[in-house]
């Protein structure tokens, strides 16, 4: 398979990155930050260095655009199964 | 796990890059894999999320449980791996063989190493009463959490949940572990070229995609 | 033939639930004809002869459609108009049957708990409330009166079971670790039989209940005569 | 897409030299040519349609004759049947065991196994699937899976007896049901069996989107490969559910974990939750791949083009798609939020428009056709027929305060056997016919064909439409003896009319057992094309050489140009030009 030269995103980087903001996260977790701050963050860190993870060394930067759908298809459900059920019980 | 090598194969492989979604067929099939992986994660981590938060059963908190210093370092370690799995993509699509090589090792280490964290983290914890079926009467952690006048009630859907969740992840990381040793011992055997190297992608999407599940469930099940 | 249909209605929403039964029994009926009466009218009216040799050169061809629209689109309003006459009368009914707001105010608790093949009711006493000393428990048997709403307060202590009383239309499962509730107002004094719909192990087909309904006279005294002695005697057997 | 300048699209030079003769062991046994995986996948369901079937026979005993000894059941042992009794403990893992057989080994194999096995390569001109050895390991996956399924029914304590939805307290709790081991195999061959699934749906999806021919464009698809596409989708993406779901009920059993018991704080109704949420996705897998075969073959049955071809795939696409919203209306009685069975009802209503859609299409497509009545036409014909009743009682279930009163009860039963049965089995049986000759170049017999096909019609709705007026009676489900209750014994002509024509329905199956083993060797030789139909597979001989196609096709139209008013025959196979109209 004659592929053009691939562009290497800069790994170091997105590494230096990952190491910095998993840091942050347990500095946050024991901070003792009230549960309604700090659910949000930690989330939002997760999210966070999980897409780092999925754009730059999974080289998703570098597909298609239509190949997103077939990568992104199992969230919805993921998120539909999980907030019905809550439902539930969660009044 | 590479691409078939099957010549009549290789002659369509080159013809599909014009119709699918322009992604050769081992990246396709991985992802789609992957897909049915994130449904398989979906269903044990909704499962600890409806255990915890929907019903109105008490949770130990897990900084407390658990050792966080040391899972962080856990943590690091996988996000090491991942990322000397994608040097040795790099390298090998430079055609350097050596670099490949000595990037697989690193990342066969890192990954053996985290299992190993792994399992002394579970042996530590069992000692200590953590348990599937919860947490032992007279237990380390029970002693602990009681001196501490911290609540134990709900203690035993947390021993299940966590064994369930990390264990099942730990068994995919080795999982990885075993096929990597097998693309090493390929790479040394010169299997990978600079034109030809599906594997190492397909590979590495399969350890950048278990490191991303780590980095979730690290910080649902040990950080909340 | 009786016996071959829905069994008598005695509860005051089982008229409702079978009237909805009828409106959709009557809209997919409808269809059910169009359709197989359809199916058959075409096999019989474009079957050919020659079966293999049907198709050679020269023959009668098909009518060559690659589709039409119109058609599509009256096939779909119409199936989409009929479900959602279903949907809202179903919703109608079912908030009735299901809404904590809308059981009865005059409803009066009945404690069921269940476990692997028998019932036990325990029935409000005169007072109307269920833990006081008045209150009749009763294994496998149960006293209602009739014209008198009673809401259901379902527990069971081992597997899921399913409180289901054919003749008044009223089906709710017992959840273990779970209170699930269901109302019911019997219309028609007599004895009617409550099963379990659900598979609760080796016993599951040999469960039933009695379920009496009396009339308001009936009831109190046999309210008087079973209530346990005052003096906080335990629950008569 | 510019076509990259390098490859080559003149005959596969490549693939003339691939001469070397396999030994008999990697061409027949460990084989990863998708035919002969089909064909293996084919007679592994057959076998256990067989043997569900048989279950079947033993459980409508049982309700038909209650408490009679059973001639010959003295082999099921003391335990299973004392003096030739069926025992209630026996009567559960039957029908546990029934149905489990039924859905994950004979009718989803046949479907997802068989036909998209089968059909793929073949229809979308490939020489073979993306990963052939993956594809082997599919098959291969599922002989453990069986012989754990099987296990059951020999091991101590007798199998599973907990309902194939093994519902939470009663399937985790060993001495609920007295059952202990057999739980566990059927836990373990459903996770082995979810393996072997994904793997096989992974196979599909890269292999529809990656190999398509040249010129196969995705509006140029035949339905039956549609409908298998968006079937491995639904199977990518649900079975994964069902195998977390199922190995924390096992865990629930081995290491004592509490996942679904409610004393300590598990939910029963999370088993019921994630159960359905695999199990509605499931039901589609089961049907949709028998909607893509039946409007293959009503199209080449009416020689005529499928009726709003582009309709029919948005129709798919679109049950799919509702199939992951309804989940809850297997779960109005459950306990479960009323809201949320509000929800659920709303979106369940919603799936029959698609439905009827492609139930009015296909009949569209028979309207002024040239009927070619077939076996495989007629068995077609008779989905269409039963599928719609199937579908219609489904909305009385859909309507939430109707399925309060028929929840549990033997109108679920008809509707499952109607859609089940009357639905997938029958297109099944139209595929076998249909395809059999292009897999063992051989034809099926037609007069034996019509002949299994109008017994078990008849017997078939003699057994399972009575089942609708049991339900109405209030009659429920999974009983083992049901004169226990005064208001179900008016019901037992009922039930013993029904079993005996399930005896019949059993015995019918006898001419296509012979049908399909003598034809095998001794039927008719068939052409490359015996049905004069235009799909890619039928331009190549049968049964097809390794590797299918000696040159590459080019595909020029879509695959359901019957009855081209300017083509000589009244069929155009997909690699042969339109006719330019003389005057256009």
């Amino acid at each position: 398979m004659t592929t053009v030269e691939k562009k290497h995103p800069p790994y170091m980087l997105v590494w230096l990155w990952l190491a910095v903001l998993t840091i942050i996260e347990v500095w946050a977790a024991q901070a003792g930050l009230t549960r309604r701050i700090l659910i949000p963050i930690l989330i939002l860190l997760a999210i966070w260095k999980a897409s780092l993870v999925a754009i730059y060394f999974m080289h998703l930067k570098f597909e298609p655009r239509r190949f997103l759908f077939v990568v992104l298809a199992p969230l919805p459900l993921a998120v539909i199964l999980v907030v019905a059920v809550l439902q539930e019980w969660g009044k | 796990m590479g691409a078939d090598a099957r010549p009549q194969l290789r002659m369509t492989h080159g013809r599909q890059v014009e119709y699918g979604l322009g992604v050769y067929s081992g990246k396709l099939g991985m992802w789609v894999f992957l897909c049915s992986e994130v449904m398989f994660f979906t269903a044990l981590i909704g499962a600890y999320i409806i255990l915890r938060w929907g019903s109105s059963q008490s949770w130990p908190d897990p900084t407390k449980v658990l050792n966080i210093t040391l899972t962080a370092f856990n943590t690091f370690l996988l996000i090491c791996s991942s990322v000397s799995m994608v040097k040795a993509y790099a390298a090998i699509s430079h055609g350097d063989q050596r670099g490949l090589r000595l990037w697989l090792l690193a990342t066969v280490a890192g990954g053996a190493a985290f299992v190993g964290v792994q399992v002394y983290e579970y042996l530590h914890l069992i000692h200590d009463g953590v348990l599937p079926s919860g947490f032992r009467e007279g237990g380390e952690i029970m002693e602990a959490l009681t001196r501490a006048g911290l609540p134990t009630g709900g203690h035993e859907l947390f021993g299940a949940a966590f064994f369930t969740m990390t264990g099942f992840h730990g068994f995919h990381v080795s999982c990885g572990v075993l096929c990597m040793i097998w693309v090493t011992i390929k790479a040394f055997r010169g299997h990978y070229t600079q034109a030809h190297h599906e594997g190492i992608e397909v590979i590495g999407l399969y350890w950048h995609f278990v490191d991303l599940v780590w980095i979730i469930l690290f910080t649902i099940v040990y950080l909340f | 033939m009786r016996h071959w249909w829905f069994p008598e209605n005695a509860s005051s929403y089982g008229g409702d639930l079978d009237s909805l039964f009828y409106l959709i029994l009557y809209i997919t009926g409808a269809v059910f004809i169009i359709v197989e009466v359809g199916l058959l009218w075409f096999v019989l009216r474009y079957r050919t002869r020659g079966g293999a040799a049907a198709g050679g050169p020269g023959r009668a061809k098909a009518y060559y459609i690659e589709g039409s629209t119109r058609a599509e689109l009256i096939w779909t309003a119409i199936p989409a108009v009929l479900v959602v006459i279903i949907a809202v009368f179903s919703q109608r009914l079912w908030s009735e049957l299901k809404d904590p707001a809308n059981v009865p105010p005059d409803a009066q608790p009945i404690g069921v708990m269940v476990k692997q093949f028998e019932w036990q009711f325990t029935m409000a006493g005169a007072d109307g409330r269920l833990g006081t000393d008045d209150d009749i428990t009763r294994k496998d048997h149960l006293t209602v009166q009739v014209d008198q709403a009673y809401q259901l307060e379902l527990q069971s202590i081992d597997v899921i079971h399913s409180f289901f009383v054919p003749a008044f239309r009223l089906k709710q499962d017992a959840v273990p670790g779970m209170t699930t509730r269901a109302w019911f107002r019997a219309t028609r004094i007599g004895e009617y039989e409550v099963a379990c719909a659900e598979l609760c192990g080796l016993g599951h087909y040999r469960m039933p209940a009695r379920l009496v309904v009396l009339s308001a006279e009936d009831f109190t005294r046999w309210q008087a005569a079973e209530a346990p002695p005052p003096a906080g005697g335990g629950g008569g057997q | 897409m510019t076509a990259p300048a390098g490859a080559a699209h003149g005959p596969d030079a490549a693939h003339a030299e691939h001469h070397h003769e396999p030994s008999f062991l990697r061409k027949y046994v460990f084989s990863t040519d998708h035919k002969v995986i089909a064909i293996q996948f084919l007679f592994y369901s057959l076998f256990f349609l067989l043997v569900g079937g048989a279950l079947a026979m033993l459980i409508r005993w049982q309700l038909g004759f209650p408490g009679q000894p059973l001639p010959g059941a003295g082999v099921l042992g003391d335990e299973a049947a004392p003096g030739g009794v069926i025992a209630p403990k026996f009567y559960l893992s039957l029908v546990t065991m029934h149905a489990t057989y039924m859905i994950f080994f004979a009718v989803m194999p046949l479907l997802v196994g068989t036909f998209a096995n089968y059909l793929i390569p073949l229809k979308i001109g490939a020489p073979d699937m993306a990963f052939p050895r993956l594809n082997m390991w599919s098959f291969w996956l599922m002989i453990p899976a069986g012989v754990l399924a099987l296990a059951g029914l020999v091991v101590e304590g007798g199998s599973a007896a907990a309902g194939w939805t093994a519902y939470a307290p009663l399937a985790n709790t060993p001495d609920y049901t007295g059952v202990t081991t057999g739980q566990i195999l059927w836990c373990l061959s459903i996770a082995v069996f979810a393996a072997s699934s994904l793997l096989g749906s992974v196979n599909y999806i890269t292999t529809i989107i990656n190999l398509r021919a040249p010129g196969m464009v995705w509006f140029r698809l035949p339905l039956s490969v549609w409908a298998l596409f968006i079937t491995a989708i639904l199977a990518i993406l649900a079975v994964p559910i069902l195998a977390g779901a199922v190995i924390m009920l096992l865990f629930d059993q081995i290491l004592h974990t509490h996942f679904y018991l409610p004393a300590v704080g598990g939910q029963p109704l999370l088993w019921q939750h994630l159960f359905w949420f695999f199990g509605h996705p499931e039901v589609y897998i089961l049907i949709l791949p028998a909607m893509g075969i039946v409007s293959e073959i009503i199209a080449n049955g009416s020689r005529k083009p499928i009726f709003g071809y582009h309709t029919m795939v948005y129709a798919i696409i679109g049950i799919a798609f509702l199939g992951w919203m309804v989940w809850g209306h297997h779960m109005f009685q459950s306990g479960m939020n009323p809201i949320l069975g509000t929800s659920f009802m709303v979106s369940t209503v919603l799936i029959a428009v698609p439905t009827a859609i492609k139930v009015f299409n296909w009949m569209g497509t028979m309207w002024r056709g040239r009927l070619w009545l077939h076996t495989p036409m007629l068995n077609a014909i008779a989905f269409v027929a039963m599928f719609v009743i199937g579908g219609l009682s489904g909305i009385f279930m859909a309507s939430t305060p109707v399925d309060m009163y028929i929840h549990d009860t033997y109108f679920i039963v008809a509707h499952i056997h109607y859609v089940l049965f009357g639905g997938s089995l029958f297109a099944i049986f139209a595929g076998i016919y249909f395809w059999f000759p292009k897999m063992f170049g051989r034809m099926m017999n037609e007069r034996l064909g019509k002949l299994h096909f109008w017994t078990t019609f008849v017997a078939y709705n003699a057994t399972f439409f009575p089942m609708h007026l049991l339900g109405i009676a209030g009659h429920m489900r999974r009983i083992y003896d049901p004169n226990a209750y005064r208001f179900l014994q008016p019901l037992q002509p009922l039930n013993t009319f029904i079993s005996v024509s399930a005896f019949v329905l059993f015995a019918a199956q006898l001419p296509f057992i012979v049908n399909f083993f003598w034809s095998m060797f001794r039927g008719r030789p068939a052409g490359m094309n015996p049905w004069r139909d235009n799909g890619l597979e039928w331009t190549v001989p049968s049964p097809p050489p390794h590797g299918n196609f000696a040159a590459t096709p080019k595909v020029l139209h879509g695959p359901y140009e019957f009855s081209h008013p300017d083509t000589g025959e009244d069929f155009l196979p997909q690699d042969q030009p339109l006719p330019t109209r003389p005057g256009a």
